[in-house]
C-alpha cells in the first residue's frame, strides 16, 4: 500500500503548468477525456449555457406578463416559452447542476482518489447530456412545445407542437442521470480511502449519495411513462388517452412517481453545498454531522412516499389525498432539522461574508421561506385553494431557484479557485449576490399574493386585480437578470485576469483542499491522509500567500 | 441508449493497468475492480426492473380495472407459442450461466461454444416473437386505434378463410384510421417502440378519424337519473366483445416490445463478448464481461419469467 | 333581461365583501372560512419559524463576524438534547396541521346529501352548465344558502374549476366524472377560473358565477330556459352560436376559421371532401349539426363533435334561421331583424361583455 | 449468504457455481414452467393468478440466487435487488389503490368497434 503522509503536510506545489488544465491539450484532450475534472468543466460550461437560455425564456415571460393584455407573445408563443423555460430548466440545468458539473469535479477528489468508478461511463453520461440538449434545441427550432414541462395527457397527445422531440430529449437525459447516480454510488462505496469511514466522509459526499439513490431509483418510471408517452402518439396504444379508454389520471401518478423525488434530486445536493459551505466560513465543526448526514438518506427514501400531494385536486381519490398529505408532512422534518443544524453551526464561530457565505445565508433565508410554504400545500383544505395558483409558481421557484441554485452559485465561487486556479473577485460577487436576493424577492414574493388571491398558473393574460402583483413581478426579473449579467462578467474576468489562486484560500480540510489550485491530472501523488474534515484547528491564515496553510509542525497538536 | 452506455461500463475493467493486465489505474486490487463492476451492474440491472415496473403498473392498473378485457383477449394469443418460448429463454439462460462457468475455468473451447448457443437462443426466441407479431398484425390485432379484429378469439392464426377478408378489412381499416405513419400491416412488423430517437416527428393523429369521441351521456335526464355504478352489463358492446379491448394489445405491445428490444440489446452483447471470447481475453483471473453480459440475459429471462403467466396464462 | 334584473335586484356596489383578506379572496361559501383559519393557523406559525431563523442567522453573522482578535470557541459538535427537541417539536406542530387540513377537507370533499345538482362541461376553452331542466347556459346561476352538487366530465383535455371566492377547486377529466359542492352565502358575481393547461386559450376560458338571493334563482332559471319564446327564432341561433361553442370554429364574417364561415351560407353549394356538391338547405345543417362526420366541405377536417341529444329540434331550427339571417340577399320567410331592431333586448341575452370572455373572440385561424 | 471462501488473492475474483447446481437449477426452471402451463387447466377462480405469480417467483428467486449467483455475491448486490424491488412494489399499490378508488366515476364509452348510428 502507498505510504500516507501525516494530515498537515505542506501541499506539494506543481511544477508550474502540469495541472488537469494543461496537461494534455487540444480539443480533442477535452472531447475525448476521461478525467473527472475535465468533464465536470465541460458539464458546467453546458449546464451555464442552457441556464441562460432558460433565463432568457423566463425574462420572455415575465416581459409579456407585464402589463394587461397582449406585449410581446401570443397565446400560443407564451404557452412555448414557459413550456420550454420549464423544461430547459428541470432537464438540463438544475437535475444534472450541482451533481453532475461540481460532483463531478469534486467527488473523486473528496475521496482522494484518481477518478471516479467508471470514467467511461462518465464521459458517456456527459455526452447523453449533449444529446438530450441537441433534442431540446431541435424542438425550440421545429416549433417549440406548448403542454407545460409535465406533458399532462390528454393535451399532451393532441397538440401538434414537438412533443415527441422533447420527450425523446428527456428521455436520454434521463440515462445520463441514471449514468452519474450510478457512478457516485459506486465511486463511495469503493474508492472511499483507507480511515474514511461513512462518518468521516464529508457530507457533501452523503448529500451526492443520497442524490443517487433517488437518481437510480426514480429515473427509470421517468424512462417508461415518456416512452408510453411516444407510442400514445405514434401509435395510439391508448394507456393514458380516455378517447381510447386510457386514463390520464394514471398518467400524472407515473410522471410524478419521478417527479417529485426529482424535486429532492434538486434539492439534497444544494444542502450538501451548504453544509459544507456554513462550517468553513464559520470556522467551526459542523453540528450534527451524523442528524444532517442521516436526514439527507431521510429525505431520499421519503421523498418517494409523497407523489401525490401533486394530484389532490386532479380527481386522486379522497382516500389517497388524505394519505399522501400525512405522508408529505414527514419530508418536512429532515429540511427543518438541517436548517437547526446550520445555524448551531453558526453559534460561536468566525463567520467571514465571502461570496459562497452571502449566498449560504442567502439559501437559508430563501430555503427558509420556500419549505415552510410547502406546509400550506402540505394541507389538504389549503392546497385546495393554492393548487396551480402563483402561490405553487412562487413556492417551487423559492425552493428550485433560491435553494438549489442559489446553493449552485455559492458552490460555484467557493470551488472557482479550485477549478481555475485563480480568485474572482469578492466585491463584485457580494454585489452580484445581494442583487440577486433583492430581484428574487421582487420577483417571487407578490407572486405568493396573486396566487393565494386566485391567479391560476399558466394564464398569458390576467384580470385587472392581478396587475399589481406582475407588475411588480416582473421588475423583480429584470433586477435578477441584470444581477446574473454582472456575475458572468467578473467571473469570466477573473479567468483571464484573476488573482492566482492560492491551495486553499478559504482554509477548508476536505481533502480537495489538500492538492494544489487547479489540482494535478492524477489528484495525489500518493494516498492523502484522513483526518476529521471538518476540524480546522491545525491551518493558520497566511497573510503572506492569502491563504490557509497548515500549522507550523512543532505546534501541532493531535 | 442505455444499451451501448452498458458495453462501456464492461470496457472500462480493462484499462492499460500496470502491474495485472486488466486492472483499470483508479482501482487498488482486481478484487476492488471486480466488485465494483458487479455492484455497478446490479444497480443498471435495478433500473430494468424499475423501467419495466412502469408496465407491469400499466398491466395492473387496467387488469384490476377491466378484467373482463384481459378475459375476453387473452385467447387471442398462442399459449404454446408463449410456452416454448420460455423454454428457449430459460436453456439459453442456462448455457449463458454454464459459459460464465467455463470462462471462470479458463475452458476456451466450452465457452466460445456456450455463447454461440446462447445467441442462438437468443435468435430462436425472436423468431417466434416474429411469428406471433406476424399472426397479429395480419389479423388487426393492434393496439390503440388500429384495432380492427378480424378473427374471433380461439382462432390462433389458422384460421385461413379468414385471411383474403382479413387484408380487405385491415386496409380500409387502415384508411379510416387516416394517420399515415402506422406502419402498413404484412410490413415486416415495425418493433412496438423503437428507439424513440427515430420515432416520426410529432405528426398530430387528427382526432376523430373514425375514433368514437366520448360521447357525454344526454343531457336530457337530469343528472342523478344516469347510473354511475360500474355495471358490468354496459361493459360488453353488441358483440359480446368489451369495449377497448385494444388496451389489452396495447399493453401486450409495450410489454413484449420493449422486452423484445432488451433482447435484442442482449444478444449485441453476447455477439461482441463471443467475438472477444475467440480472440482468448477471457480466463480465470479476468472474465467480468461474461459475468455482466450473463447478468443482463439474466435478467431479460427473468423479466420473460413473469411477461409469461401474466399475458399467457389468464385465468 | 336577466342580467338587468339580476344587478337591480343585487343593487351590489363592487367593493369586496369585508370577509376579504390580505392573503385570500372574499369568503363566498360555507367552507371558506374553515380554509381561511387553516391558512392563518398555518401562516403565523411559519412566520414564527421562519423569523426565529433568521433573527438568529442575522444575529450570529453580525455577533460573531470574523475580526481580529475573536476566535471562534470550538463548542459541542453535537447534542442529541438539542437534535431531538427540534425534531419532536416540528413533528408535534405538523401533525397539528394535518389534522386542521384533514378536517376542514372532510367537510369539501363530501358533498352533502339532497344538493341541486348541476352539470358541468368544460370543452376547449368555455363552460356549459347543463341545469336539470335541460337548459344549457355558458356561465353558473346558483341559488343563495344552498347546496350546490356541479358532477363535471370534460370533452376533450383536463381542465380544471376553480372558484376563488368559494375556495372550491377539481379537476375536470375527460372519460370520467368529477364531483364538487358548495353553498354560496352571499349573492354576488364570482369569477370562475379554469386551473389546469388546456391549450391557446386557456387564460380566456374563465366564466362567472352568478348568485342569486332567496327565490331569485326559479325566476331566472324559468325566464333563461325558454329563451326561444321571447325572441324571434334567428335572435335565439344567435345566442346558441354564441353559447355552445360554434363560436370556436365558425365565423360569422366570413372568415374561414376550423370550420366554414356561416356568413352568406345558406342557399350556396359548396363542394365536398367526397366530391359531391350540396346545396346548403335546412336538412343539411340539420344533418351536419347531428351528424357532421357525414358530409364535410372540401378543404376542412373531419374534427366537428356531434350536437345530437345536446340541442333540441326548436334549438337547431332556431339555428338555421339565424344562418338565414345573415345570408344577405335571402327573402326568405321570415322578416330579416335588422341588426338595430331591439339592441335592449339584444343587450339583455346575457352579452355582458368581458364577464362572458369567449362571446365575442374568434378563434385565429390554426 | 457470506462470501464463504474469501478470494482475495489476485487469482480468481468470482465464485464458480458447481456444475450440479446448475443443471439443477434448470431442469427446475423447465418443470415449474411446465407446471404453470398446467396449472391454468384446473380452475381455482382467483387463485390461479396468486398460482402463477407463486410459480413465477420461485422461477425467478432460482435465476437471481443461482445463475446470477446471488447467494453467493456480497450482500450489497441483493439489496441493491430487494430495495429495487420494494420501490416496485411501493409504486404498483398505491397506483392500484387510487385507481381502484376512482373507478366508479370512469364513464364507459360504447365499445369502440360499434361506431354508433347518429341516435337524434
Amino acid at each position: 500500500m502507498t505510504t500516507i503522509s501525516s494530515s498537515y503536510d505542506p501541499v506539494p506545489e506543481l511544477a508550474h503548468g502540469n495541472n488537469y488544465l494543461t496537461h494534455t491539450r487540444g480539443v480533442l484532450s477535452w472531447l475525448f477525456t476521461l478525467d473527472h475534472k475535465r468533464i465536470g468543466v465541460m458539464y458546467l460550461v453546458g449546464i451555464l449555457g442552457s441556464f441562460f437560455l432558460g433565463g432568457v425564456f423566463a425574462v420572455l415571460v415575465r416581459t409579456e406578463l407585464l402589463f394587461q393584455g397582449e406585449q410581446v407573445l401570443t397565446d400560443d408563443q407564451y404557452n412555448q416559452m414557459f413550456t420550454l423555460h420549464g423544461a430547459v430548466m428541470t432537464f438540463l440545468v438544475i437535475i444534472p447542476g450541482i451533481p453532475a458539473a461540481l460532483g463531478n469535479f469534486v467527488l473523486p477528489i473528496m475521496l482522494g482518489a484518481k477518478d471516479v468508478a467508471f470514467p467511461r461511463l462518465n464521459l458517456a453520461s456527459f455526452y447523453l447530456w449533449t444529446l438530450g440538449a441537441i433534442f431540446f434545441l431541435a424542438v425550440l427550432a421545429s416549433g417549440g412545445l406548448d403542454t407545460g414541462w409535465t406533458f399532462y395527457t390528454p393535451y399532451s397527445i393532441e397538440t401538434n407542437t414537438a412533443v415527441i422531440g422533447a420527450t425523446a430529449g428527456a428521455f436520454i437525459l434521463g440515462f445520463s442521470s441514471i449514468l452519474t447516480g450510478m457512478n457516485f454510488i459506486v465511486s463511495i462505496h469503493q474508492l472511499r480511502p483507507p480511515g474514511m469511514t461513512w462518518f468521516k466522509m464529508p457530507l457533501f459526499l452523503w448529500a451526492l449519495y443520497a442524490t443517487a439513490i433517488i437518481q437510480v431509483l426514480a429515473t427509470p418510471v421517468l424512462a417508461i411513462t415518456l416512452l408510453l408517452l411516444i407510442a400514445e402518439r405514434t401509435f395510439q396504444v391508448g394507456i393514458f388517452d380516455p378517447k381510447l379508454g386510457g386514463d390520464p389520471v394514471l398518467y400524472q401518478h407515473f410522471f410524478w412517481f419521478y417527479s417529485h423525488p426529482a424535486v429532492y434530486i434538486m434539492i439534497l445536493p444544494a444542502m450538501g453545498v451548504i453544509s459544507e459551505l456554513v462550517s468553513v466560513f464559520s470556522r467551526k465543526h459542523i453540528f450534527g454531522y451524523r442528524f444532517i448526514a442521516y436526514s439527507s438518506i431521510a429525505i431520499a427514501l421519503f421523498g418517494f412516499l409523497v407523489w401525490g400531494h401533486h394530484m389532490f385536486t386532479s380527481g386522486q381519490s379522497n382516500m389517497m389525498n388524505m394519505i399522501f398529505s400525512a405522508l408529505t408532512f414527514s419530508v418536512s422534518i429532515p429540511s427543518a432539522i438541517k436548517v437547526f443544524n446550520w445555524l448551531a453551526t453558526m453559534y460561536k464561530g468566525s463567520i467571514s461574508l465571502a461570496t459562497p457565505m452571502c449566498y449560504a445565508l442567502i439559501f437559508i433565508f430563501l430555503f427558509g421561506i420556500g419549505g415552510l410554504t410547502g406546509l400550506f400545500l402540505t394541507t389538504l383544505a389549503t392546497d385546495i385553494q393554492l393548487h396551480d395558483t402563483y402561490f405553487v409558481v412562487a413556492h417551487f421557484h423559492y425552493v428550485m431557484m433560491g435553494g438549489t441554485m442559489i446553493a449552485f452559485f455559492g458552490a460555484l465561487h467557493y470551488w472557482w479557485p479550485k477549478m481555475t486556479g485563480r480568485m474572482y473577485s469578492e466585491m463584485w460577487g457580494r454585489l452580484a449576490a445581494f442583487l440577486v436576493f433583492v430581484g428574487f424577492n421582487t420577483t417571487f414574493f407578490p407572486q405568493f399574493v396573486a396566487g393565494s388571491q386566485g391567479m391560476p398558473r399558466r394564464y398569458a393574460d390576467y384580470k385587472e386585480m392581478y396587475a399589481g402583483y406582475h407588475f411588480v413581478s416582473s421588475i423583480g426579473s429584470y433586477i435578477m437578470a441584470v444581477a446574473f449579467v454582472i456575475m458572468a462578467c467578473y467571473l469570466l474576468h477573473s479567468l483571464f485576469r484573476g488573482r492566482k489562486a492560492p491551495a486553499n484560500p478559504w482554509g477548508a480540510n476536505t481533502l480537495e483542499w489538500h492538492c494544489s489550485s487547479p489540482p494535478p491530472h492524477q489528484n495525489f501523488d500518493e494516498q492523502p491522509a484522513v483526518g476529521d474534515c471538518y476540524d480546522y484547528s491545525g491551518l493558520e491564515y497566511d497573510t503572506a500567500t492569502d491563504s490557509y496553510v497548515p500549522k507550523s509542525r512543532t505546534a501541532v497538536t493531535t | 441508449m442505455a444499451e451501448e452506455t452498458l458495453t462501456t461500463a464492461q470496457s472500462h475493467g480493462h484499462g492499460h493497468g500496470e502491474h495485472p493486465p486488466h486492472l483499470a489505474h483508479h482501482f487498488e486490487s482486481p478484487g476492488q475492480q471486480f466488485d465494483a463492476c458487479k455492484f455497478g451492474m446490479w444497480i443498471f440491472l435495478c433500473t430494468e426492473v424499475l423501467m419495466f415496473s412502469g408496465l407491469f403498473c400499466a398491466y395492473a392498473v387496467y387488469r384490476a380495472n377491466h378484467p373482463e378485457i384481459f378475459l375476453y383477449a387473452h385467447k387471442y394469443l398462442d399459449t404454446n407459442l408463449g410456452a416454448i418460448n420460455t423454454a428457449v429463454l430459460i436453456c439459453s439462460s442456462f448455457t449463458m450461466a454454464w459459459a460464465v462457468r467455463a470462462a471462470q475455468k479458463g475452458q476456451q473451447g466450452l465457452l466460445i461454444g456456450l455463447l454461440a448457443l446462447t445467441l442462438l437462443g437468443g435468435f430462436g426466441f425472436l423468431g417466434i416473437k416474429y411469428i406471433e407479431y406476424e399472426h397479429k398484425f395480419h389479423k388487426g390485432l393492434l393496439p390503440g386505434a388500429q384495432y380492427n379484429p378480424t378473427v374471433t378469439p380461439g382462432d390462433h392464426g389458422n384460421g385461413d378463410k379468414h385471411a383474403e377478408m382479413g387484408d380487405h378489412e385491415l386496409i380500409t381499416s387502415e384508411h379510416d384510421a387516416g394517420n399515415a405513419h402506422t406502419a402498413p400491416p404484412g410490413a415486416a412488423p415495425a418493433r412496438h417502440d423503437e428507439e424513440p430517437a427515430v420515432a416520426p416527428t410529432g405528426v398530430k393523429p387528427t382526432e376523430q378519424t373514425g375514433l368514437e369521441k366520448t360521447t357525454l351521456p344526454q343531457a336530457a335526464p337530469p343528472p342523478a337519473g344516469r347510473s354511475m355504478e360500474h355495471d358490468h352489463a354496459h361493459e360488453h358492446g353488441m358483440t359480446g366483445r368489451p369495449n377497448n379491448v385494444h388496451l389489452f394489445f396495447g399493453i401486450y405491445f409495450a410489454m413484449t416490445g420493449l422486452h423484445g428490444i432488451h433482447v435484442l440489446a442482449g444478444m449485441a452483447f453476447i455477439a461482441w463478448v463471443l467475438k472477444r471470447s475467440i480472440a482468448g481475453e477471457f480466463g480465470p483471473e479476468y472474465f467480468t464481461p461474461v459475468d455482466l453480459v450473463g447478468l443482463y440475459w439474466h435478467l431479460v429471462d427473468l423479466i420473460w419469467i413473469f411477461l409469461f403467466p401474466l399475458l399467457y396464462l389468464i385465468h | 333581461m336577466a342580467i338587468d334584473e339580476f344587478a337591480e335586484s343585487m343593487s351590489l356596489a363592487s367593493a369586496p365583501s369585508p370577509s376579504a383578506s390580505f392573503w385570500l379572496p372574499p369568503q363566498g361559501s360555507t367552507v371558506a372560512q374553515g380554509v381561511d383559519s387553516v391558512f392563518y393557523y398555518i401562516f403565523w406559525i411559519s412566520l414564527f419559524f421562519f423569523a426565529l431563523i433568521v433573527v438568529l442567522m442575522v444575529w450570529f453573522v453580525f455577533r460573531y463576524r470574523r475580526r481580529p482578535g475573536h476566535e471562534a470557541q470550538q463548542t459541542a459538535t453535537h447534542s442529541i438534547g438539542l437534535e431531538l427537541t427540534w425534531t419532536i417539536i416540528p413533528v408535534i406542530i405538523v401533525c397539528t396541521m394535518f389534522y386542521k387540513g384533514f378536517a376542514s377537507f372532510m367537510d369539501m370533499a363530501v358533498p352533502p346529501a339532497n344538493a341541486y345538482e348541476i352539470e358541468v362541461v368544460g370543452q376547449k376553452w368555455s363552460w356549459n352548465f347543463i341545469y336539470p331542466n335541460g337548459y344549457i347556459d355558458s356561465e353558473l346561476h346558483v341559488p343563495v344558502d344552498r347546496d350546490i352538487l356541479l358532477t363535471m366530465s370534460s370533452e376533450d383535455v383536463i381542465h380544471s374549476f376553480f372558484i376563488p371566492a368559494f375556495r372550491v377547486k377539481k379537476d375536470v377529466v375527460p372519460g370520467r366524472f368529477t364531483k364538487l359542492w358548495f353553498r354560496a352565502t352571499n349573492p354576488g358575481e364570482f369569477l370562475v377560473f379554469c386551473t389546469e393547461y388546456c391549450g391557446t386559450q386557456h387564460s380566456d376560458m374563465t366564466t362567472t358565477c352568478y348568485v342569486h338571493p332567496v327565490g331569485e334563482f326559479e325566476k331566472w332559471l324559468a325566464k333563461a330556459s325558454n329563451f326561444l319564446d321571447q325572441m324571434t327564432p334567428a335572435e335565439g341561433g344567435k345566442l346558441l352560436y354564441q353559447r355552445r361553442g360554434c363560436t370556436q370554429c365558425h365565423s360569422v364574417d366570413g372568415i374561414s376559421g376550423i370550420g366554414p364561415s356561416f356568413k352568406n351560407l345558406f342557399g350556396k353549394s359548396h363542394l365536398m371532401t367526397d366530391g359531391s356538391t350540396v346545396t346548403v338547405d335546412e336538412n343539411y345543417i340539420r344533418e351536419s349539426i347531428l351528424n357532421p362526420q357525414k358530409l364535410i366541405v372540401a378543404g376542412y377536417e373531419a374534427v366537428m363533435p356531434t350536437y345530437a341529444g345536446r340541442l333540441t329540434d326548436r334549438e337547431i331550427s332556431a339555428i338555421i334561421a339565424y344562418i338565414k339571417s345573415i345570408t344577405e340577399g335571402y327573402s326568405g320567410d321570415e322578416s330579416v331583424p335588422e341588426e338595430s331592431s331591439a339592441p335592449a333586448n339584444e343587450e339583455a341575452v346575457g352579452d355582458k361583455p368581458g364577464a362572458n370572455a369567449n362571446e365575442g373572440r374568434q378563434t385565429n385561424d390554426e | 449468504m457470506t462470501n464463504t471462501h474469501a478470494q482475495e488473492h489476485s487469482g480468481e475474483v468470482g465464485h464458480v457455481v458447481p456444475m450440479g447446481i446448475l443443471v439443477g437449477v434448470w431442469l427446475a426452471l423447465m418443470v415449474l414452467t411446465y407446471v404453470t402451463v398446467v396449472a391454468t387447466k384446473i380452475d381455482l377462480g382467483e387463485l390461479n393468478l396468486w398460482l402463477a405469480m407463486l410459480i413465477a417467483v420461485i422461477k425467478a428467486s432460482l435465476v437471481v440466487l443461482y445463475f446470477m449467483h446471488l447467494r453467493y455475491d456480497k450482500p450489497l448486490n441483493s439489496l441493491v435487488f430487494v430495495g429495487g424491488l420494494v420501490f416496485v412494489a411501493l409504486f404498483l399499490g398505491i397506483a392500484l389503490t387510487d385507481s381502484a378508488e376512482y373507478q366508479p366515476d370512469v364513464i364507459h364509452q360504447e365499445a369502440l368497434e360499434s361506431l354508433p348510428t347518429s341516435n337524434t
